[in-house]
């Protein structure tokens, strides 16, 4: 089947600092995949790794540097600001904050039928609030209810019914489950399931989070300083982690069970500025497992169906070599 | 013997709606030299008994009843000044958040050595003292650092700051509150492993208050599970872990989804939300979300133990 | 610092030249021929037409303002009608008592405001507390000239403990601190109730702030906590309320020289416009608009000095 | 803004049921009743001159006595309020008005648009009130309109100010960019999402102005900048009184007066709305 969409090479730079001295900065630095109908593709990546960048990039709601997004087979990081707003009615947004992304002076009601008031979609706006509050679990009273009078988990499964209003072919979800308690975020994770087999969404889930992609997605990505590390379908790289990074991602999630003393793998230092990236391989300076030639020459990513950019991948259950420790 | 001993502690806030009991008679034990974990969801009341045992009650809080033992003293019933005597030099903490830890108008040195104010050393040796704190924690150019200011870290080099400031202390406990929950999961490794190997070090105990079922699992040696303000489950780690005996720790622990190694169709949940804790219902506190609830959870539960393993529930005696 | 400190200055530089840009407009846009209201009705065309040509404005615009600009930028703000001495030196001669007055609104409003703002603070929502916070609304809403008249029939009129009018005698310090007793009154009442609201209000902010937290779970004094790691960071908002407040002061002080026939600043520009001393007014006015934004200029570089976060993220 | 109407009446019981809100009602209404009743309560004619009754003492006929020209005092304080009710309305409405559009534009718009503004903003607070006020009167002659320029002069650039430092603070809100990303436009996205919540503090701001403008309308007046004569103005009686302050205190009293109370009503009103409605915003300036 053709993919829904397909990004290409995507780059997109920020300018910061004073006027005098203005420095371009890589935030999403090359990345490519696909997303096929009725697939949920995880970006994974912890904090500056450019994947909330890269999922409003996707949305147009970022400008792309360079490279190109095809959203239906038509191509839309150039299309004009008109022409690109019927195509979000195809490709929903939710934000990190469930409540945060609703408007503070709005009731839900109106939240979840905003959409088709922005695209002036006639339909029975009473029906349609009770129809997506359903859906979502909720009941129809909270029509009435202000942001403010939702726990964080309502809150979410309102964003969730908004996102689904006008029946989008791509839903984009960043950190679905942030700030929720445990007991809730399987709820939401439900939710969405549930609401992907039923409709035939295709999604994009952003998170930290590795445990949540481990149920939700079949393919995923691994972000670091604006790249894809490694790339390929959920089960096998949660099997095999060949990247040094996913593998210490993978180590800090440890089960809560205490004989199953994790072997974590401790990373040294802090993350590189993304204004001063490390020669080589931008993992190096981090990598427990680095060697010469990674602080010299950066990896190609290599593999069809499983892509790694390292020039010495994992065998499974690598765990990192002794530090002679100096104290 | 024990560092921290917690007998019947209840705590309310007096709240426009009515009075909000958010702890009911949390009893519990930090032994020496042991990491003692707290679990549980928001509400739970962990950041209460932190502010309880410190002293740190906002004005509307009120300690209803029990004690709070710690060397020997009850420090429900110590006075302001005895109070500050003991916070710093003998329960030093960490709290949740490295970026509004520390004062912004100050440099990192001065608010270092302010903290020794009572340690009779020269100023130059209070300095030398902080230094050589930032370089156990790995700070890179511990002398640099004292001279500049909080906003010119990034979260997790401040988070090193503030744990150095208070191992810096040598106290007798360290209450950790949700150390890491600010950090990326790839730093969270480092900082516990920062924070067990200064523990050892210095040889105290530790209070870790967190959310995250893993690293409790993974670090404690004793563990309490909070829900509504009450302890509704404590024992040692693997007796928690391996063999839970509240059905709330059994639901929390089957929710982590670091649990399940696989794909699954449907993930667990628990139902409903916390009880109103202005109106805490008459029996167990836990019944209105529980799926093994029966008439006798309306009578309070009693503590249940086995084998130093408690568990706060009817049926906790079939586990 | 010094970074800081060169940008924040060059952004004073640029705002006064606005202004100036601005009120040449307004003189510019004035319906009517300058030279003519300047003269009066009585002048003569011969008399208009020269003081058209000795004002520049037989020149393009843009050329008017430009010597505008920059005879103002160096000091230079034209002369005065009746005496036909430079409006600089005029203005300059009557800054001191302005000042004068200023400054001793400033150190009572602060001397008393500042204290107060921290009681109230440290003893939120008691009577204390309340009262303190009712009556500084109530002494900030009162406008300043009705505190004047209300002072001066009160403590002048009605008691005679204080003189009513004029600065006192020159070269009698006394004389002069008495009579600035009652002026200074009416421009400080407000601040105290301003100083002492702001100073409340960011104390009670600042002691929530999670370092406070954190400064109490290491056993510091309360003392320490309260006037050093609190009220450093609860001060720097004052301190910026007060650099604009004293353009406040300004207007108050108009009104404070005018009711206590005060020699000043204000008292010079009001006598200007009764005598259709337009210059004067100009002049005056560009020069309380400086002092304004050099006393703004200087409330920032205090702010910049005591917070390390406003300099670097200048 | 102030959610549904049907919080609108607990809101009012709550601002009654603080002792200063109580009062301020008050004296806000004794205000506003005092200026559009002014002519049947006061019963004598303002403007009507009477020689032989100059500087009487307060009596029955003349509630608080008559001045220089032997004009009943109560009778011109009654109208006075008038004026400086008009003044304060009006120029307050206009000030809102440009005052949104330019926050907005500021805050939204191209940055290049909004470092213009904000200079521009910067240039006219550099100006002390009564130094602009001076300046333009000097130019325009003493006028209604005067008044109402200075006022709308003194206040556009703070309001706008406001709405702009909300804006941007809005416009990297999550619920903003999630209005963008379902397709509204930038109208809708100002109109339905940013507007309802910058505008509520906004209000409340412009109804603790209100004082503020009517001591600049009283001021002006007091120096004779203002409403010219000899149309009565709080300012020009309390300017009387001054004139005769030694022979005739209560005159002076008697322009004071209103001043005091009005300006004490609406502040004490003001600041209970504040604290009611939005309690973020004390110790604003």
């Amino acid at each position: 089947m053709s993919a829904i969409l397909e990004v290409r090479d995507l780059e997109v730079a920020f300018r910061v600092g004073p006027l005098v001295r203005r420095r371009s900065l890589l935030a999403v630095a090359g990345v490519s995949f696909d997303v096929r109908p009725g697939e949920t593709f995880a970006l994974v990546g912890e904090s500056g790794s450019g994947k909330t960048t890269l999922a409003r990039a996707v949305n147009r709601l970022q400008r792309v540097s360079a490279g190109s997004v095809n959203f239906e087979g038509r191509r839309i990081d150039t299309m004009s600001r008109g022409r690109i707003r019927p195509m979000r009615q195809r490709m929903a947004m939710m934000f990190q904050d469930p409540v945060g992304s609703l408007s503070p002076r709005m009731r839900v009601g109106d939240a979840v039928t905003e959409p088709f008031r922005i695209h002036k979609v006639e339909a029975s706006l009473k029906e349609e609030t009770e129809r997506l509050l359903s859906l979502v679990g909720l009941p129809a009273d909270f029509a009435n209810r202000y942001p403010h009078q939702l726990s964080g988990g309502q809150a979410r499964r309102v964003g969730v019914a908004r996102a689904i209003a006008l029946r989008p072919k791509l839903i984009i979800a960043d950190e679905p489950t942030a700030g929720l308690d445990v007991s809730v975020q399987g709820e939401v994770l439900n939710l969405l399931n549930d609401l992907r087999s039923r409709l035939g969404l295709a999604m994009i889930i952003i998170t930290h989070n590795l445990s949540v992609v481990s149920h939700v997605a079949d393919r995923m990505a691994v972000m670091y300083l604006g790249r894809f590390v490694e790339t390929g379908p959920t089960e096998e790289i949660f099997r095999a982690p060949k990247h040094p990074y996913t593998a210490a991602l993978l180590s800090a999630n440890p089960e809560p069970d205490p004989d199953k003393k994790s072997a974590r793998i401790s990373l040294p230092a802090e993350v590189p500025s993304l204004l001063a990236r490390p020669a080589g391989c931008e993992f190096h300076t981090r990598c427990p497992w680095a060697r010469d030639r990674c602080a010299k020459a950066a990896p190609r990513s290599e593999g069809r169906n499983r892509l790694v950019a390292c020039h010495f991948p994992l065998a499974p259950n690598a765990s990192p070599p002794e530090k002679e420790t100096v104290q | 013997m024990s560092e921290l001993e917690i007998l019947d502690l209840s705590v309310s806030f007096a709240t426009g709606g009515g009075d909000l009991q958010a702890l009911n008679k949390v009893t519990f034990k930090v032994p020496e030299h042991r990491i003692v974990g707290i679990v549980g969801e928001s509400g739970c009341g962990k950041s209460t008994l932190i502010d309880a045992i410190l002293g740190l009650l906002a004005d509307n809080g009120r300690i209803d009843g029990g004690e709070i033992l710690f060397e020997g003293r009850d420090l429900t019933k110590l006075g302001a000044k005895e109070l500050r005597e003991i916070r710093g030099p003998r329960i030093s903490t960490v709290f949740q958040d490295p970026m509004g830890a520390l004062n912004p108008v100050f440099r990192v040195g001065r608010q270092m050595t302010n903290i020794q104010y009572r340690s009779g050393l020269s100023k130059r040796e209070k300095a030398r003292r902080a230094a050589e704190m930032l370089r156990r924690v790995r700070m890179p150019d511990p002398e640099a650092a004292l001279s500049r200011y909080p906003h010119e870290f990034s979260g997790g080099m401040k988070q090193r700051i503030a744990i150095a400031m208070a191992m810096m202390m040598e106290p007798a406990l360290l209450i950790a509150d949700e150390p890491t929950t600010a950090l990326d999961a790839t730093l969270e490794a480092a900082t516990i492993d920062l924070l067990l190997e200064l523990q050892n070090q210095i040889g105290c105990s530790m209070l870790y208050v967190s959310h995250h079922m893993g690293v409790i699992a993974e670090l404690c040696d004793e563990v309490v599970v909070m829900y509504a303000g009450e302890v509704v489950e404590r024992g040692t780690t693997r007796q928690v872990f391996l063999k839970p005996r509240h059905p709330y720790t059994q639901r929390l622990i089957e929710c982590d989804p670091a649990r399940l190694a696989g794909r699954a169709e449907k993930l667990p949940t628990i139902p409903g939300d916390i009880p109103d804790l202005r109106a805490r219902p008459s029996g167990c506190v836990f019944a209105a979300r529980c799926s093994l609830r029966e008439e006798v959870c309306g009578e309070p539960p009693p503590e249940n133990v086995r084998e130093g393993h408690m568990a706060r529930c009817h049926r906790a005696a079939e586990n | 610092m010094l970074n800081y400190a060169v940008k924040r200055l060059g952004l004073s530089v640029v705002i006064v030249s606005v202004a100036m840009l601005l009120l040449f407009s307004m003189i510019y846009l004035i319906p009517g021929d300058p030279a003519a209201v300047a003269l009066g009705p009585r002048a003569t065309e011969a008399m208009r037409e020269a003081l058209r040509i000795k004002m520049g404005l037989d020149k393009p615009v843009w050329i008017q303002f430009w010597n505008f600009f920059a005879s103002a930028w160096q000091g230079d703000l034209g002369r005065e009608v009746l005496s036909d001495r430079p409006v600089a030196q005029v203005v300059l001669e009557q800054l001191p008592y302005t000042l004068a007055l200023i400054a001793s609104g400033i150190i009572w409003s602060v001397a008393i405001g500042i204290p107060l703002g921290c009681w109230a603070a440290v003893r939120r929502s008691s009577f204390a507390d309340r009262l303190v916070g009712v009556l500084s609304v109530a002494v900030i809403a009162v406008p300043s000239f009705v505190i004047a008249i209300y002072a001066l029939l009160i403590f002048a009129v009605t008691l005679r403990w204080l003189p009513a009018i004029g600065a006192g005698e020159p070269g009698d310090p006394g004389s002069q601190i008495v009579h600035l007793i009652l002026p200074s009154l009416a421009v400080g009442l407000g601040w105290v109730g301003y100083i002492a609201r702001m100073v409340r209000a960011s104390m009670l902010e600042s002691l929530e702030a999670s370092h406070i937290r954190t400064a109490r779970a290491f056993g510091l004094p309360d003392r320490q906590i309260t006037y050093q790691y609190a009220l450093k960071i609860a001060i720097l908002p004052t301190v910026t309320l007060l650099g604009v407040g004293i353009g406040q002061m300004l207007s108050s002080a108009v009104f404070a020289e005018i009711v206590f026939a005060r020699p000043g600043v204000g008292k010079l520009v009001y006598d200007a416009i009764l005598t259709r001393n337009y210059p004067l007014v100009t002049g005056a006015v560009l020069v309380t608009t400086v002092l304004f934004v050099l006393i703004n200029l200087l409330a920032d570089l205090i702010v910049g000095a005591l917070d390390p976060r406003v300099r670097s993220g200048f | 803004m102030f959610a549904a109407d049907s919080d609108a009446v607990g809101a009012f019981r709550r601002i009654f049921a603080e002792p200063l809100g109580g009062l301020g009602i008050v004296l806000v209404v004794a205000m506003i009743a005092g200026a559009v009743f002014a002519d049947l309560l006061a019963g004598a004619d303002p403007f009507r001159i009477s020689p032989r009754d100059r500087f009487l003492d307060p009596s029955l006929d003349h509630l608080l006595g008559t001045d220089h020209l032997g004009r009943d005092l109560f009778s011109r304080v009654l109208h006075g309020g008038r004026i400086a009710l008009s003044v304060a309305l009006f120029s307050t409405a206009a000030s809102l008005a440009i005052g949104i559009v330019l926050g907005l534009i500021a805050g939204f718009g191209p940055r290049w648009l909004d470092n213009i503004l904000i200079l521009l903003f910067d240039a006219i607070k550099s100006f002390p009130t009564v130094m602009l006020a001076l300046a333009l009167v000097t130019l325009f002659g003493p006028s209604l309109t005067a008044v109402i320029v200075v006022v709308v002069l003194v206040n556009v650039p703070g309001y706008a100010r406001i709405i702009r430092t909300q804006t941007l603070a809005l416009k990297s809100a999550e619920f903003v960019a999630a209005a963008e990303s379902m397709g509204a436009g930038t109208a809708r996205v100002l109109r339905v999402h940013i507007l309802p919540n910058v505008i509520g503090p906004l209000l409340i701001l412009a109804s603790m102005d209100i004082p503020v403008v009517i001591a600049i309308e009283a001021g002006m007046s007091f120096l004779g900048l203002g409403v010219r004569p000899p149309t009565p103005s709080w300012g020009a009686i309390l300017n009387d009184g001054f004139t005769a302050i030694r022979d005739t205190p209560w005159i002076a009293v008697a322009g004071g007066l209103p001043i005091i109370l009005t300006t004490l009503g609406f502040t004490f009103l003001g600041e209970t709305l504040r604290d009611v409605f939005d309690p973020r915003l004390r110790g604003r300036g």
